[in-house]
């Protein structure tokens, strides 16, 4: 198998401005979540700003840059939560 | 206990929900619609969430306050939807046997759901104008919780 | 809003009166009688208070609040008499725009009430002993308050 | 005038331990608040420690030492309040 099938789940602005809540996303068998990042670069780069503010979760995990995609892996496209005012530190 | 609903949240049940006759202390926080932010107006925010993440986070945010505060009996409920002004979007009650552990606790969870719990809101104004909130700030990011990534 | 009270605390109507359109944070306190204070067991507590001074110091409280966080909606209710384990003996809220405030001006006021309200409680345990509480830190002395005395 | 007479407000242990609510304190015109203290040490020896870590309102205010005294001031004993556990600094 030379190719890893991910189904990403889009939130939010990005379900809104893409008008789908989940696309697959093909890549070479091997990619990181870094290629993956990248794969969205390309597809939307108006969004890129808002993409590399965005976390990225696999199988419901914050997922670092070099995480290994598996074919089946649940993956999410995080925008920044709501947050509120700047957090302060906690006393 | 941790719930997310898309009905009003009965907040005091939640915090009689922590009481208990070993502890002294009972913290309730509530996040409430904000009828102002600056000078922008909101008529009504909606929120989302990726709900198997986000109970899963506040799970883990459980775990982390048994480990900071072991015995503290904590209830987190989180609204779903549209919520108009003064509605009750969180409510987070916490009770220990002393305050300093109770506000601390309480204020740890809140600030933990703002930074890493994947629920966001869309504020809409008096003009019917709709925008997702998503601060500067990147969620999850690996610099921000890299110790819990590899 | 303060209050000097014999009978249960209806803390749900508190954390509803500081409720406000303009404020997206409230935070409750509650003291509730504790059954253990390290290996010593309480029965009862019995509150007592030098009322009319009291009612002045916690209105002192309030004003001291409105000069940290100008606009900050406070109400407490402090329980008096005889109150069984897991009883509401105080009850604090407070409102404000943000969490953060919130969170402070709550805490501020409950470490207030604990350092310079008179109000005072005895412990009465299983075997019927009782015994006032007054801790080694001397109350409303000089070196506490020298800014307030002269 | 050559006397002040203050009446002392008893509360919680003192009331319990004296007996009384109210007892009426004759001083020397021209007397302070540590002139009160003082007088009190003399009267109650045996509670002097816990004297030492009380406060004394005058007229529903926490008074300092040099306080002077009018006649019909309103004095109260303030035990140490309730406290809880020890403070931690308000963050």
């Amino acid at each position: 198998m030379t190719q890893v099938l991910v189904h990403l789940r889009l939130f939010a602005v990005f379900r809104d401005t893409l008008g789908a809540d989940l696309i697959p996303v093909e890549l070479p068998a091997g990619s990181t979540v870094a290629d993956l990042r990248q794969a969205l670069y390309c597809r939307w780069p108006t969004l890129r700003n808002l993409l590399e503010r965005s976390a990225i979760a696999i199988n419901q995990e914050y997922a670092s840059d070099n995480h290994v995609l598996s074919s089946g892996d649940e993956a999410a496209l995080i925008p920044p939560v709501s947050g509120g005012q700047p957090f302060s530190p906690i006393p | 206990m941790i719930q997310l609903t898309r009905e009003a949240i009965d907040y005091h049940s939640i915090s009689e929900a922590v009481r208990d006759p070993h502890h002294g202390a009972v913290v309730l926080f509530l996040g409430t619609v904000r009828d102002l932010t600056g000078e922008d107006r909101t008529l009504r925010l909606e929120y989302e969430a990726y709900e198997p993440m986000a109970k899963k986070k506040l799970q883990e945010i459980l775990t982390q306050v048994q480990q900071q505060w072991p015995g503290a009996k904590v209830a987190i409920v989180h609204r779903l939807g549209v919520l108009d002004v003064g509605e009750v979007s969180v409510a987070v009650a916490v009770s220990t046997p002393h305050r300093a552990e109770a506000f601390a606790a309480c204020r740890y969870v809140m600030e933990a759901i703002k930074a890493d719990v994947p629920i966001w809101k869309k504020d809409i104004n008096p003009e019917g104008k709709e925008q997702w909130v998503h601060p500067e700030e990147k969620t999850g990011s690996p610099a921000t919780t890299a110790g819990s990534l590899q």
